[in-house]
């Protein structure tokens, strides 16, 4: 029982983690029908920046989590944001009214790109790299079952950003904006919204939540490497097709399905860990035959 | 910086008095670039494959640079009298198609005396034909596989499998059953928990080790895997608290074990981690490799051997920083063990392909201390020297606890 | 904006495009006769004689002076005799003349320790490079001067055996400049130059290919092979069969061709996937895996599944068909899956078959020990890993494998001509297009769209089968997703749809990190940056199909259009 | 009482909550040609939609030629029901020969091995298919433009070239949605020439169409449809006269209406 618990734990935490990530992979399919592939190497660069920002600080404030954990939070996200901006604008924008595939590849240049570029520059990066202990330490202990403290501030700032993006897109005024060139941005155009704009907008939101994710990547599990953006980015990217792609709340719950099913699985399904990746494939599989527009996604409407 | 342009003046300036002695820069005839060694011989080259590009490429970029350190060495010491020796490190990006592509580039060079490498006994499959079969030798300095050198039955009826094929390194089959007599005897530990990486050499060290466990009484309690580029291994380390193991051994390299470690300790899970020769390295405890965990690694304690330390200083001097990572020093021996039998074949005469046969009978007949201890094989190719040792991480550095042979 | 650039560019250059260009041409010879470089490198000398004194022996010029000697004289040709589209010819020998100059004398000044080593400071005279650099510059400035017309449209017609033997002499030197880009730089491991040698004859191979596509010959020659395809065709194939004749018949070089061969068939296959019906696979490198593993299974190599060994050609129909039933079985969720879903599941499909492989699931693959030793393919007793002797010709190591390849690739090629134009070629270009109005026209959509990733998955499957007994170990670790990704890029880069494209973007993105392993670091990097660059400037692909072409060839009328419209303005 | 054609029994449609079609019944003679017609979201595309196979009525049948049509665009085609679609759907960067042979498809049998191995059977076939292409552009007034990519073609030859290729699967029915949209009145009045031609091939044809007057002189029976509801069946005359009609076209005369129309496609766009 207890481990049924810590394991429905540990898969709340990875499906937070996977849904800071989702949200930019949704957010841009849902504006301009892109996968971003790149976009996990966004979450990967947004750990590197934070872990250069804490190395580039004066010894006594690396002693002051106070100081060193939010400045860390700024550096990678700066960094996320200027990855992601520079991109759209030299990457994506020129292709824009190209074929479908041709920004595909360039995502997936972009992507390789990155992930050497990080490898190469970056001192020491070839390997993994330890994250500094500038984090909540201990556990909150819930009877037999352990939850880290960083584990928990991941899953209150997933939650809570995801609550104020939804919020931020239905009420507010660039939030309209954006709805309306996700569903027609010809008419979206005749209406006054620039989408050179709102599409920036939507890869810095992306990128913003993907630096806090890359951060808190850092913190609750110490180390990071240049091949963690491929990874969880695949799986975010599963999470946004799983819940429902364009859909926030659909990303989110996707999200933690696949955090819940990787544990599980592992746990208790034949083969155990070997396969946890296959079983989240099969569901996303299954989902997607059964129900292709994903759980919260819109039933595509034939056009006719 | 400073150095290159230090070392640039003096290649333009010895060039520069190299001309001027000449009279003239009209001269063509090359080869000689101030060296105090004879080279007028010309080059030969010492090959390597390994994978220099990629998430293994800091295993790989190590085992490159010791090889360089080793040529230099022997260029500076005149080791192959009348020779200049180059290193041509070539890219297997951990792929064996690429490997074998790597292989038949330096295959077909005829300078190409000798190849170190590879690093995954998967590439190694693939280049070992092709070598063999312009005679090539190739001496390994991590492929732990022992199917390599004896075959599928190595255990039951061993039969060498390539004459050409040599490894400075120990063999799963040593290092794992060392390990689990440390574990179960030494240790006291009999309820033990399998995690591997699913690559070769941490499957085929898991297996052999799992082996020996039973064979010592010991319970292997479960065996979990993790994906190579996982960084989150709270669910498996979930799975394996619940079945209350007192040691846990990983088949894998440093980068997972070190926050594997870290992420057992924080999940409550405080037993002790063990591993093979691929976590003992510094960067184990760096990342997150807690006090008491354990690694097995080839011969006898570093600080206990006058040539690994000069490996380490002569390393840090040339490359400025200890990157040579977990094979550096075995690369070093093979790059070694390549230019030994290089003099030898050589002495007096000159290097043409026909002598490739010759090389292969110096490199077995081989014999030397280098930097992880004695250098000298077997019939089947692999390294005689099967002293192991026992490592645990004290006051957050390696510390050898125990010393000795593999005796069953 | 850049329009109105150039047009005042223009007008300042004008007058002086043709002086500029005599000058920049006199230029270029002159810096092929003078020394480069000021002494001995550390490695030996730089290549080809370069510290050579200045005009002391003109007809020892070779290598990369040689190169620098002929853009010299193309440019005084192109400047003085009447050439159709004269700018376009002088800016791409100007760009040509640039980057030799640039490459060599970069590479000079980086291992020769500062400027020193091509300039006048280190007491001997070098400005080969310097002066190079220039008459690039030159030239390129007066090509703007003159002015950048479209390329030349060469309207006359030849009698058939004249235009036989204008292909016959194309395809010839398509052949040599194959063998001596293969070659350049040396074939073994001992130049220490290689990397930057043949970066600048990829240099001079680029400027003339450019020039001469400027000047009209390109097309009319690709023009007069389509009218005589067949012949073409055969010409070409037995140009591929000519190669290890050449100085690249060496056992690397005939590797290499080999890995392009199968990595170029596959792409074939995936390009019927994507090119044709337009579905996005990122998991197609599985099916070569699969059909891999069947081959491996069926060798009779130690480890195999099965304990006996069956003939290559059955082996390779069992790989051919087992891979194309999952094929089918991943493409049925097309079925009810749209657009770029598919591309999740078919990624989905890859990891899970990674996965599974590294399991040695079922006991099929042998797990993470792979399944090595599997014997070579012979034939009449000729093993075709080894060299082979025909009376006086001794053919190097794995010509057979090569020979067989091409084969491999030739049929690959017939069988996606023929279904590309056939009923099924049409219904997916249909579906590709417009879905709904393809199933308006009584196209079974799904049953479509499975039938192309069988067809693409089986023959995959047999190219995995030739890439096992080539490789002679089948892992898993060689089938991972950057395995699909590169062949998803050849595809593309290539030119979706089109044949000589799939062929031409494997060709590239195998053979050039084999030849820039002296830059193996940033070998990933320059890969990411590449694919990015071509969906920048050239999304169409090298040589896109003929419908895309004539799709660009509009978007480019439209632009000079607006151009003009531009500059009226201004 | 022959079986006609082409029969909509009591067809209706329900999304979610909200009933789109409520029992419509529409039957079309052999060789005549019907009209359909009402303002907009009047469910005149979903009705069409119903026909085409497209969607599957929530409740009621279509009969072609008394048999039930199955519930799957491409099997209705088969069946012999051919279409045009409002906003032309052509295949871009196909040729104008290439889109009418995607036509043939479904009257083409070349499987899979023959298509790989071009043996004679199929060159024949091939040949044939390209011949009736040739044969449905004249038809339809597309002379010498066969190697043009279709996406170059002027608007009016792009309505044209769908209807050609909606023909060369030799349908029984042709179903053509707002055939004139966009259309200057001489393209019109071609269009209503090339319907007559059709239909004294045998083809019987149900036009959608907002231009009323157009309609009126082209069709043998129209049909009005108002809120998911049939109003009003009939000859043209009989239509025209219909209070109902007027009234529901927002209580004008016909003439205004028409001009109402116009204009609200003009928004649309």
């Amino acid at each position: 029982m207890s481990v049924l618990l810590q394991q429905l734990a540990n898969g709340v935490i990875q499906g937070a983690l996977i849904a800071l990530i989702a949200l930019g992979y949704t957010m841009v399919y849902g504006i301009i029908q892109l996968i971003n592939f790149a976009h996990g190497e966004v979450f990967m660069v947004a750990s590197y920046g934070g872990l250069a920002t804490f190395t580039l600080l004066p010894d006594d404030l690396k002693k002051t989590p106070a100081v060193a954990l939010p400045l860390m939070f700024v550096g990678g996200i700066a960094v996320a944001v200027l990855v992601a901006v520079v991109m759209e604008r030299f990457a994506y924008r020129p292709l824009r009214g190209s074929s479908r595939l041709a920004p595909l590849i360039t995502a997936l240049g972009v992507s390789v790109f990155l992930q050497e570029a990080v490898r190469v520059w970056y001192p020491d990066a070839t390997s993994n790299l330890p994250y500094p202990k500038v984090f909540p330490e201990g556990n909150l202990s819930l009877g037999a079952v352990n939850i880290p403290w960083t584990g928990v501030l991941l899953i209150v700032l997933s939650v809570g950003l995801s609550i104020i993006l939804q919020t931020y897109i239905n009420k507010s005024r660039m939030g309209r904006a954006m709805r309306a060139t996700a569903q027609d941005p010809d008419t979206a155009k005749l209406m006054g919204v620039n989408p050179d704009r709102v599409i920036v907008l939507t890869f810095v939101f992306g990128a913003v939540l993907a630096g806090v994710a890359g951060v808190m990547f850092g913190g609750y599990l110490n180390n990071i490497n240049i091949d963690m953006g491929f990874q969880n980015g695949i799986f975010a990217f599963t999470a946004a097709v799983l819940g429902g792609v364009g859909s926030i709340r659909g990303a989110v719950v996707g999200a933690f399905i696949i955090g819940l099913i990787k544990t599980l699985s592992g746990q208790y399904m034949p083969g155990g860990t070997q396969y946890d990746y296959v079983w989240i494939f099969v569901v996303l599989i299954l989902v997607l035959v059964f129900r292709p527009q994903g759980l919260f996604g819109e039933p595509e409407r034939v056009r006719a | 910086m400073r150095k290159h342009s230090v070392k640039s003046a003096a290649i333009v300036g010895s060039a520069l008095l190299v001309l001027a002695a000449c009279g003239s820069n009209k001269d063509e005839a090359g080869g000689n670039n101030g060296g105090s060694c004879d080279t007028s011989k010309g080059t030969l080259t010492v090959g390597v494959v390994a994978p220099l590009s990629g998430n293994l490429s800091a295993l790989g970029l190590g085992i490159k640079q010791s090889a360089e350190l080793a040529v230099d060495e022997a260029n500076k010491k005149c080791t192959v009298p009348g020779y200049k020796l180059t290193v041509s490190a070539q890219d297997d990006e951990a792929n064996p198609a690429k490997g074998a592509q790597a292989a038949t580039k330096l295959s077909t060079d005829p300078n190409v005396v000798g190849v170190v490498g590879t690093l995954n006994s998967s590439v190694a499959q693939t280049v070992q034909p092709i070598l063999q079969e312009k005679k090539i030798v190739q001496v390994s300095p991590a492929n732990t596989s022992p199917t390599l050198t004896r075959g599928a039955e190595f255990q039951t009826a061993p039969k060498r499998q390539y004459d050409n094929y040599f490894r400075v390194c120990t063999t799963d089959d040593l290092q794992g059953p060392f390990a689990a007599n440390y574990l179960v005897e030494k240790a006291g530990k009999k309820k033990i928990a399998i995690i591997t990486d699913g690559k070769t050499y941490g499957e085929g060290l898991a297996a052999e080790l799992q082996k020996q466990v039973t064979k010592k009484g010991g319970e292997i309690v479960g065996a979990e895997k993790v994906g190579e580029k996982d960084t989150d291994f709270s669910g498996v380390i979930a799975k394996i608290k619940g079945l209350n193991p007192e040691a846990v051994y990983y088949g894998g390299e440093y980068p997972v074990a070190g926050p594997l470690s870290k992420q057992m300790k924080d999940a409550g899970l405080d037993v002790p981690l063990m591993g093979g020769d691929g976590i003992f390295d510094g960067k184990f405890v760096e990342l997150g490799g807690k006090e008491g965990d354990l690694a097995t690694s080839v011969g006898a304690p570093t600080e206990s051997l006058a040539t690994a330390k000069s490996f380490v200083e002569a390393y840090k001097a040339k490359f400025g920083k200890e990157d040579y990572a977990a094979y550096g020093a075995f690369s070093y021996d093979s790059a070694n063990v390549i230019i030994g039998a290089l003099a030898k074949t050589v002495e007096g005469g000159a290097w043409d392909e026909s002598k490739r046969e010759a090389m292969l009978t110096n490199v077995a007949a081989y014999s030397a201390s280098g930097a992880t201890g004695e250098v000298k094989f077997d019939e089947y190719g692999d390294s005689t020297n099967k002293v192991l040792t026992v490592y645990q991480v004290t006051s957050s550095a390696w510390k050898d606890v125990q010393t000795g042979e593999f005796t069953g | 904006m850049s329009t109105v650039a150039i047009s005042e560019k223009r007008s300042a250059l004008a007058p002086l495009g043709k002086p500029l260009a005599i000058a920049g041409g006199v230029l270029a010879v002159v810096a092929a006769l003078l020394p480069w470089v000021t002494f001995s490198l550390n490695d030996g000398n730089w290549p080809d004689k370069s510290t050579l004194q200045f005009f002391d022996a003109p007809f020892l010029v070779t290598g990369f002076r040689w190169h620098m000697l002929l853009f010299g004289v193309f440019i005084l040709v192109a400047a003085l005799a009447p050439t159709p589209s004269r700018g376009r010819v002088l800016r791409a020998l100007g760009w040509g003349t640039l980057a030799v100059s640039f490459i060599n004398a970069l590479y000079i000044t980086i291992k020769g320790g500062g400027l020193g080593a091509i300039t006048a400071l280190d007491g001997e005279v070098a400005f080969g490079g310097v002066v190079g650099v220039v008459a690039g510059v030159l030239v390129i400035l007066a090509s703007y001067g003159i002015g950048i017309e479209p390329v030349a449209d060469w309207k006359f017609k030849v009698s058939t055996p004249v235009a036989y033997l204008v292909l016959l002499v194309a395809f010839g030197g398509v052949l040599y400049a194959v063998a001596a880009m293969l070659t350049t730089g040396g074939v073994g491991a001992s130049n220490p130059y290689a990397g930057a040698i043949f970066l600048s004859f990829l240099g001079f191979a680029g400027g003339v290919l450019a020039a001469l596509s400027g000047v009209g010959l390109v097309r009319w020659i690709s023009a007069l092979s389509e009218e005589h395809r067949v012949f073409s065709v055969i010409v070409l194939a037995a140009c591929a069969l000519l190669l290890p004749f050449t100085d690249a018949g060496n056992e690397y070089w005939m590797t290499v061709a080999a890995n392009i061969g199968i990595y170029a068939a596959t792409a074939i296959g995936l390009n019927i996937v994507v090119g044709l019906a337009g579905l996005l696979d990122l998991g197609y490198v599985a099916f070569m895996g699969i059909g891999a593993l069947v081959a491996a299974n069926f060798s009779g190599a130690a480890t195999a599944y099965f304990g006996f060994s069956l003939p290559f050609p059955v082996a390779a129909a069992i790989a051919a068909v087992v891979a194309g039933i999952f094929g089918a079985i991943v493409g049925s969720p097309t079925l009810r899956v749209r657009g770029d879903y598919l591309a999740i599941v078919t990624l989905a499909f890859g990891e899970i078959f990674t996965r599974s492989a590294q399991n040695d699931i079922g006991g099929f693959t042998n797990g993470s020990n792979a399944i090595p030793g599997i014997p070579a393919l012979s034939l009449f007793g000729a093993e075709f890993n080894r060299s082979i002797t025909i009376g006086p010709v001794k053919l190097p190591g794995g010509v057979l494998y090569y020979i067989l390849i091409v084969l491999l690739v030739a049929a690959t090629m017939a069988v996606f001509a023929n279904l590309k134009f056939s009923r099924i070629g049409r219904a997916w270009i249909a579906i590709r297009e417009d879905e709904d109005a393809a199933r308006a026209m009584g196209i079974r959509t799904g049953k479509m769209k499975i039938l192309a990733f069988l067809i693409g998955a089986m023959l995959a499957g047999l190219a995995g089968a030739v890439f096992a007994h080539k490789n002679g170990t089948v892992s898993y670790e060689s089938f991972k997703f950057l395995e699909s990704i590169t062949l998803l890029a050849a595809v593309i880069l290539g030119g979706m749809g089109s044949i000589p494209g799939a062929v031409l973007g494997a060709s590239l993105l195998f053979v050039l990190p084999e030849k820039l392993r002296d830059f193996e670091e940033y070998r990933l990097m320059i890969f990411g940056l590449a694919l990015i660059l071509i969906m920048r400037f050239r999304p169409v692909g090298l040589i896109p199909d003929a419908h895309r072409r004539a799709e660009m060839a509009e978007k480019a009328d439209e632009n000079a259009e607006e151009a003009h419209v531009e500059a009226r303005k201004a | 009482m022959s079986t006609p054609v082409l029969e909509a029994r009591d067809v209706s449609m329900v999304f979610g909550g909200l009933k789109a079609l409520k029992g419509v019944t529409l039957t079309l003679e052999e060789g005549k040609i019907v009209g359909l017609i009402g303002p907009n979201g009047a469910g005149k595309t979903t009705f069409f939609n119903c026909l085409t196979g497209l969607y599957t009525p929530t409740t009621g049948q279509v009969l072609l030629k008394g048999n039930v049509l199955p519930g799957d665009p491409a099997k209705v085609t088969d069946a012999g029901v051919a279409r045009t679609f409002q906003n032309i759907r052509l295949f871009p960067s196909m040729t104008v020969l290439e889109n009418v042979m995607v036509g043939r498809h479904v009257r083409m049998k070349q499987g899979p091995l023959a298509s790989l191995f071009h043996g004679p059977a199929y060159q024949r076939g091939e040949k044939a298919a390209r011949e009736r292409s040739r044969e449905l552009l004249a038809f339809v007034g597309l002379n010498g433009v066969d190697d043009e990519l279709s996406r170059n073609l002027p608007y009016g030859d792009q309505r044209r070239l769908e209807i050609a290729r909606a023909l060369a699967t030799d349908p029984a029915v042709l179903l053509l949605d707002e055939p004139t949209a966009g259309m200057n009145p001489q393209e019109t009045e071609a269009t209503q020439q090339l319907i007559f031609r059709i239909r004294e091939t045998g083809v019987s044809v149900v036009v959608i169409e907002h231009d009323i007057k157009f309609i009126f002189g082209l069709c043998d029976s129209v049909s009005v449809l108002v809120q998911g509801e049939l109003l009003v069946e009939g000859s043209p005359a009989v239509v025209r006269a219909d209070p109902r009609v007027v009234e529901a076209y927002l209580g004008k005369p016909p003439e205004e209406v028409q001009h109402d129309v116009e204009a609200a496609k003009g928004e649309q766009a």
